[in-house]
């Protein structure tokens, strides 16, 4: 694969993560047509779900979100060319069309970052909230644990 | 009324705070010697002064006038001088009068004069009290009534020679050199201003009752007030003149003797006296009642001088040093053994109280060269003192 | 991580003593020039100091951190290798106050008697004391990883002692004092306040005499171990026969709890 | 024992907006917000809410509101709802009542009743946006002459220290507050190019190479205080007392020494450490001459000697002692100086305020003639730039800031430092709580306000006419006092307005 521009990515600080999972809310909220956390919460319906997880243990709590790697191996895993990665900008995309949910590059991410969504019956993960300079998971975090890095 | 605080104290702060370093030697034979190991040791704790203050009691000093009271006045104006001199020959018979002699000492700066009086009081003047309840309204009415004029000592056969400056300048200035005592205190002070006034060093005198004092009284609001109502007008705002008034009051007026003198301003913990036998146990409570505003709280060490005695005593816990040491004759006690043994290197004993615990020295009175007039602890003539409700 | 504090020490001479003395004359001199001059004396390469003459000259030994052998003779002054790490010092005298004031390692030998506070806020080393010492000895010592401090007293120490320890070992030898005088009643309050650390006592205590948060016990074996070590050092630093003096006859004081004071508050 | 305390708190949660995420229950270290899940309801233990407001502040939705129980007794002046209160809980406990941070009680401040003066006509303001505007400050004792001849009067016996704005950080402990705390003072510190101050509980490994931004504390537990703490700092403080708590000493629980607090004191895990009322070797002021000299021996004369006081009655006579016995920096703590913990009776009835102490200090040493001799230093409970700019008028050389910059960093002075909950990760040293305290993110907010507080001391010193703030140290004249009584405006040294 030829080497691209350096990719923005979001860069996970352990040692500032509180562990509050605002980022799993403000993500998900992102990723719901309203792009509003009261419409896409609000009672009775129906709760959305984030591409980015806090997994905790003890006092050590963390974001897990996509790494957007140089060289992703859920786009070699991926069998429908669902997982793409973008020339220009580096990005890891995933197109929910073309997935057919065989759940390779879930079991080929060595990060744990690609979610299964079985409701649709499809994987989803970070796009980087595309529409906006910085996601919405590192805008929310009120410890800067998630920062958007070169 | 002259306001004596104006000098020693002149902030108003609530009293004068210092610290300091203590040494005092007693020649328990009686026996008159020279002051240079006093002067050498005293030198040798220069870090725990700062140059603002240094002095010296000495007993013995004047045997020539031993029955007359030797005052030491300190004039800041000469016309105080002509003022306090008339109001002493109204009152008393001046056997001799001099200037103290000095000498031209470089690290002295713009010296008061000092004359000392060798007196007693004329018959006809407050006939009704001792002689040295006399002595004491003089002493009063001169440190509050005349400006510019200050008693340093009033006791017979002994001198206070104090001023700003360290201990050894001081000893310099004065000649101390020169005479010879059976008992000597000296102090070096560090007080926090430098309103640099003769008479706020130590000691602290009156009578032949000199205080020498390291540390601070915190309990001196109430030892204060305690005193005035008997009388004592705490002109200089310092803690260490309550101690003198203290055992003045105590010891000189109510006729306690020092060893409950000391139990009064140190007394034992309620704890330790509730373990005592009686009689003791009931005679400590009782003292801890009846003097309880006597307490002499917070750290403290001091040196208490008469003629034939002197007592070294510290607070309660121990919150300042003070060592003892015997070398011979000779009795020390010193904020630091090192000075003791400066001018003492073998000792016969050597010693650290326990607070509270006093170290108490005496001129044994057999002792043949002894020269100095030991007042007996209660004479007729001081009981009827006791009748006179205050002193001023 | 930390490393290590003592290895953290940049030692400039990491040889022991080459057993080159260096002598010093105090008399005359205050601490700061006495100090300067010992300073000289080791950056010329000394290996072992004698300062003869000493009257009461503060800090000495205050700012070395080598081991360094010193031969006091005399009256040093206070604070005597207050904040000192690793010098081993002998005073052949008496010492004042404040000896070994927040020491950090070394060993202090003091043929005579020491002032208050001996070995203050100490949190390493060595502090044998022949005689007897003032009030508030080992107050607030501590103890840290393998710094261990040890205080030994031949006679007795005044109130206080051991007041807030935290740490380290206190022995008492509880041998003849020099003066009775000194100690015209039982020393009390022992131990107040102690929250870490040991004191062994030889003899008996009354009850009152120590603070009410000191536990009694008997030395077990390790520390009856440590006790002969003690003696024996004791007997040999200052040539004295301590063959009746045996661990059995101590009584070891310990903190009753670890937080004295965790019940005092309303929270 | 049944409390009878009612909650001092209530918490209103709008139930439109609350959208389950649960942060509210994640963050209160109280545990006072609690989620059922077979009701899929959120509860709140409101006894447990010390209105702390972090749940307020980290809810996503803003649908939480903590208002003080509106439940009154009896309105009574007398019985206040505190006196109480305090009463319940000592009846219920036996024991004293601890507190944190500051006095709260509306003691008399006299920076509100100072104000400062402008120039007009007579002379010009600078304006501070373009022309120069010098807040650069010197910390240490300064020579009574200059002498050019002279190597050692150019050097001075105690090197000063350089700080390029006159505010510091106040001492607050590794153990009382978070390594990230500590670590964002640090950090804002030497980027702002002022001090910091380790207080008495060592300086962590983690900070050494802050050294040269570090003023040390030598308190009386001598935690962690060797020789390479000592001479690894730009200061050596030693710390007699503290406005919060004069006259008493400092207790860190063992639940709060933990590994690194251990490692950082000297001492054991577990154990408490206690800090006696004392420095046991300082019973008298020539023996705090004494521990000032061992200092400097210990760190051959290079640091200057700082030595730090309550404000009490006797100040001006204490300070010109301590200047005496040879510090190079004093400073004063008033009573509205905060703390990690201090019983409550002390901290709000013992000392005097910070405004009276200094202009007595101030005063005092000028009268001496020894106000060169050392700097002066002013603390306890400054909050804005115009409390900074009249203390230095009354005289200090720089102030420092402890308060302030704790809320700087998020701190809400809820008061239960004490409790080692903090759920700002500032008080605490529980792991999960203190890495809530980013010192990325706190060390900017920090450089933050000494950045707004600097351009704020400059746009006041510009309109006064001058440019450099030595202009406005000690000089009273700018200051004017309305609604003071006579023996105040006495006491502090300026003109009642229109004087």
């Amino acid at each position: 694969m030829n080497k691209l521009a350096p990719q923005k990515r979001i860069q996970v600080k352990e040692e500032a993560c509180i562990g509050c999972r605002l980022c799993e809310f403000y993500c998900a909220a992102e990723h719901h047509p309203s792009k509003d956390l009261l419409k896409a919460f609000g009672p009775g319906r129906e709760r959305p779900r984030g591409r980015v997880r806090v997994v905790e243990e003890g006092p050590v709590s963390f974001a897990l979100v996509c790494r957007h790697c140089d060289e992703p191996l859920c786009v070699f895993a991926c069998v429908s060319g669902a997982m793409e990665r973008d020339p220009e900008t580096g990005k890891v995309i995933h197109d929910p069309e073309r997935c057919v949910g065989c759940l390779s590059c879930v079991l080929a991410c060595t990060n744990g970052t690609i979610l299964w969504d079985e409701k649709r019956g499809v994987v989803a993960k970070c796009d980087l909230c595309p529409g906006r300079e910085v996601p919405a998971c590192v805008a929310g975090c009120p410890n800067e644990a998630l920062i958007l890095s070169e | 009324m002259k306001n004596l605080r104006t000098f020693n104290n002149p902030y108003r702060d609530d009293k004068v705070f210092e610290g300091c370093a203590i040494f005092a030697l007693l020649n328990q034979a009686g026996k008159n010697v020279s002051g240079e190991p006093v002067f050498r040791a005293i030198a040798n704790m220069r870090n725990r002064g700062n140059g603002l203050g240094g002095g010296f009691a000495v007993y013995g000093i004047y045997p020539e006038y031993a029955e007359h009271y030797a005052l030491h006045v300190m004039y800041d104006d000469p016309a105080a001088r002509e003022e306090v001199e008339c109001y002493l020959k109204d009152r008393f018979d001046i056997a001799e009068e001099e200037e103290v002699p000095t000498r031209k000492t470089p690290a002295v700066s713009h010296p008061p004069q000092v004359f000392r009086y060798f007196l007693k009081p004329r018959a006809g003047w407050m006939d009704d009290v001792t002689e040295d309840e006399r002595m004491i309204r003089a002493v009063m009415d001169i440190n509050t009534g005349i400006k510019d004029a200050f008693v340093f000592s009033s006791g017979k056969n002994m001198g206070v020679f104090k001023g700003v400056g360290h201990p050894e300048t001081m000893a310099e200035y004065f000649r101390l050199d020169e005479y010879r005592g059976y008992l000597w205190t000296a102090h070096s002070r560090f007080p926090t201003n430098s309103r640099a006034w003769w008479g706020g060093a130590h000691p602290f005198s009156i009578l032949d009752w000199t205080v020498i004092h390291n540390g601070e009284v915190s309990s001196y609001g109430i030892n204060r007030r305690y005193l005035e109502m008997f009388g004592y007008a705490c002109t200089l705002e310092t803690d260490t003149e309550v101690l003198a008034y203290i055992v003045d009051l105590l010891a000189r007026r109510q006729r306690l003797p020092m060893s409950l003198v000391t139990k009064i301003m140190a007394p034992p913990l309620w704890e330790e006296i509730e373990r005592m036998k009686e009689p003791e146990r009931s005679e400590l409570i009782k003292l801890r009642q009846v003097y309880g505003s006597l307490l002499v709280n917070g750290p403290f060490a001091v040196v208490i001088a008469h003629h034939g005695e002197m007592i070294g005593l510290n607070d309660r816990i121990r919150l300042r040093p003070m060592t003892a040491g015997i070398g011979g004759e000779n009795l020390y006690i010193s904020s630091e053994e090192a000075s003791i043994r400066l001018v003492c290197p073998e000792l016969d004993e050597f010693w650290s109280p326990q607070g509270g615990d006093p170290i108490v020295g005496k001129v044994k009175l057999e002792t043949p060269a002894l020269h100095v007039p030991v007042r007996p602890l209660v004479s007729d003539e001081d009981r009827a003192g006791l009748k006179v409700g205050g002193l001023i | 991580m930390l490393p290590e504090i003592n290895s953290q020490l940049p030692i400039l001479n990491p040889q022991p003593p080459t057993g080159e003395v260096a002598q010093v004359d105090a008399r005359g001199l205050d601490y700061r020039e006495l100090n300067r001059r010992v300073d000289d004396l080791l950056a010329s390469g000394a290996g072992e100091i004698e300062i003869r003459g000493v009257h009461g000259q503060r800090y000495i030994a205050s700012r070395i951190r080598r081991p360094v052998n010193f031969r006091i003779h005399g009256t040093p002054g206070n604070d005597l290798a207050a904040f000192s790490d690793g010098v081993r010092l002998e005073v052949f005298g008496d010492a004042q106050d404040g000896v070994g004031n927040t020491m950090n390692s070394g060993e202090i030998i003091v043929h005579g008697r020491a002032g208050d506070i001996v070995g203050m806020g100490m949190r390493g080393g060595r502090i044998f004391i022949r005689d007897e010492v003032g009030y508030r000895t080992a107050i607030h010592m501590k103890e840290y990883r393998e710094q261990r401090p040890v205080i030994v007293i031949g006679v007795m120490g005044q109130d206080f002692l051991g007041e807030y320890m935290a740490g380290g070992v206190v022995v008492i030898l509880n041998l003849p004092p020099r003066n009775p005088k000194s100690f015209s009643r039982p020393p009390a309050f022992i131990g107040t306040g102690i929250h870490g650390g040991k004191i062994f006592f030889r003899g008996k205590l009354e009850p009152y005499q120590t603070g009410k948060e000191v536990g009694f016990d008997c030395p077990d074996e390790k520390e009856k171990e440590l006790l002969n070590g003690i003696i024996r050092d004791y007997s040999n630093y200052f040539s004295q026969n301590l063959d009746h003096v045996i661990p059995d006859d101590f009584l070891k004081l310990y903190p009753k709890n670890l937080r004295p004071y965790g019940r005092l508050y309303a929270y | 024992m049944k409390s009878y305390l009612p909650a001092e708190f209530i918490i209103e949660r709008n139930e439109d907006r609350c959208i389950r995420c649960l942060a509210c229950v994640r963050q209160c270290g109280f545990e006072t917000h609690v989620y059922d899940a077979e009701e899929d309801s959120l509860l709140s233990k409101e006894e447990l809410c010390v209105g702390c407001l972090r749940c307020v502040t980290i809810c996503p939705t803003r649908a939480l509101t903590v208002r003080t129980n509106p439940s009154e007794p009896r309105p009574n002046a007398n019985w206040t709802r505190e006196h109480l209160r305090d009463v319940a809980r000592q009846a219920e406990s036996g024991g004293v009542i601890l507190t944190g941070s500051g006095n709260d009680k509306p003691i008399r401040s006299y920076w509100d009743h100072l104000y400062l003066n402008a120039s007009q006509v007579t002379n010009p303001s600078i304006d501070p946006l373009r022309e120069p505007m010098e807040l650069r400050t010197y910390l240490g004792k300064k020579p009574d002459t200059f002498n050019p001849g002279d190597a050692k009067t150019r050097e001075s016996e105690c090197s000063n220290v350089r700080i390029e704005t006159p505010l510091l950080f106040s001492a607050m402990s590794f153990g009382a507050i978070s390594l990230q705390a500590m670590q964002s003072l640090a950090q804002a510190a030497s980027e702002y190019g002022t001090l910091f101050n380790t207080g008495e509980g060592g300086l962590p490994s983690e900070l050494v190479d802050y050294g040269k931004s570090a003023i040390v504390q030598c308190a009386s537990g001598r935690f962690g205080v060797n020789w390479e703490y000592l001479n690894n700092s730009a200061i050596v403080e030693i710390k007699i007392g503290q406005g919060a708590k004069p006259g008493i000493g400092g207790h860190l629980p063992g639940e709060k020494v933990l590994a690194k607090v251990a490692e950082t004191r000297m001492i054991p895990m577990g154990t408490d450490a206690l800090s006696p009322a004392p420095q046991h070797d300082i019973y008298s002021i020539e023996d705090l001459s004494m521990l000032i000299y061992a200092l400097k021996e210990a760190t051959n004369y290079r640091k200057p000697i700082s030595v730090k006081i309550a404000a009490v009655h006797n100040a001006a006579a204490i300070a010109t002692g301590m200047v005496r016995a040879g510090a190079d920096m004093i400073v004063i703590d008033g009573i509205r100086g905060g703390t990690g913990a201090a019983p409550k009776l002390i901290r709000d009835h013992v000392g005097i305020p910070i405004e009276l102490a200094l202009a007595a200090v101030d005063s005092r040493l000028r009268e001496e003639g020894i106000r060169n001799w050392a700097s002066l230093v002013a603390a306890g409970g400054f909050r804005s730039a115009a409390d900074v700019i009249k203390a230095i008028a009354l005289g200090a050389d720089a102030v420092y800031l402890g308060t302030a910059a704790l809320v700087a960093m998020g701190c809400t002075i809820c008061q239960k430092c004490y409790t080692g909950i903090c759920n700002w990760g500032i008080c605490t040293n529980r792991p999960e709580l203190a890495k809530r305290l980013n010192p990325d993110v706190a060390a900017r907010r920090l450089e933050n306000l000494l950045r707004a507080w600097s351009l704020e001391i400059k746009e006041i010193l510009g309109g006064m006419g001058v440019n450099a703030i030595e202009s406005l140290r000690g000089n009273r004249l700018q200051l004017r006092g309305v609604g003071l009584e006579e023996w105040e405006l006495r006491v502090l040294g300026v003109k009642g307005a229109g004087e």
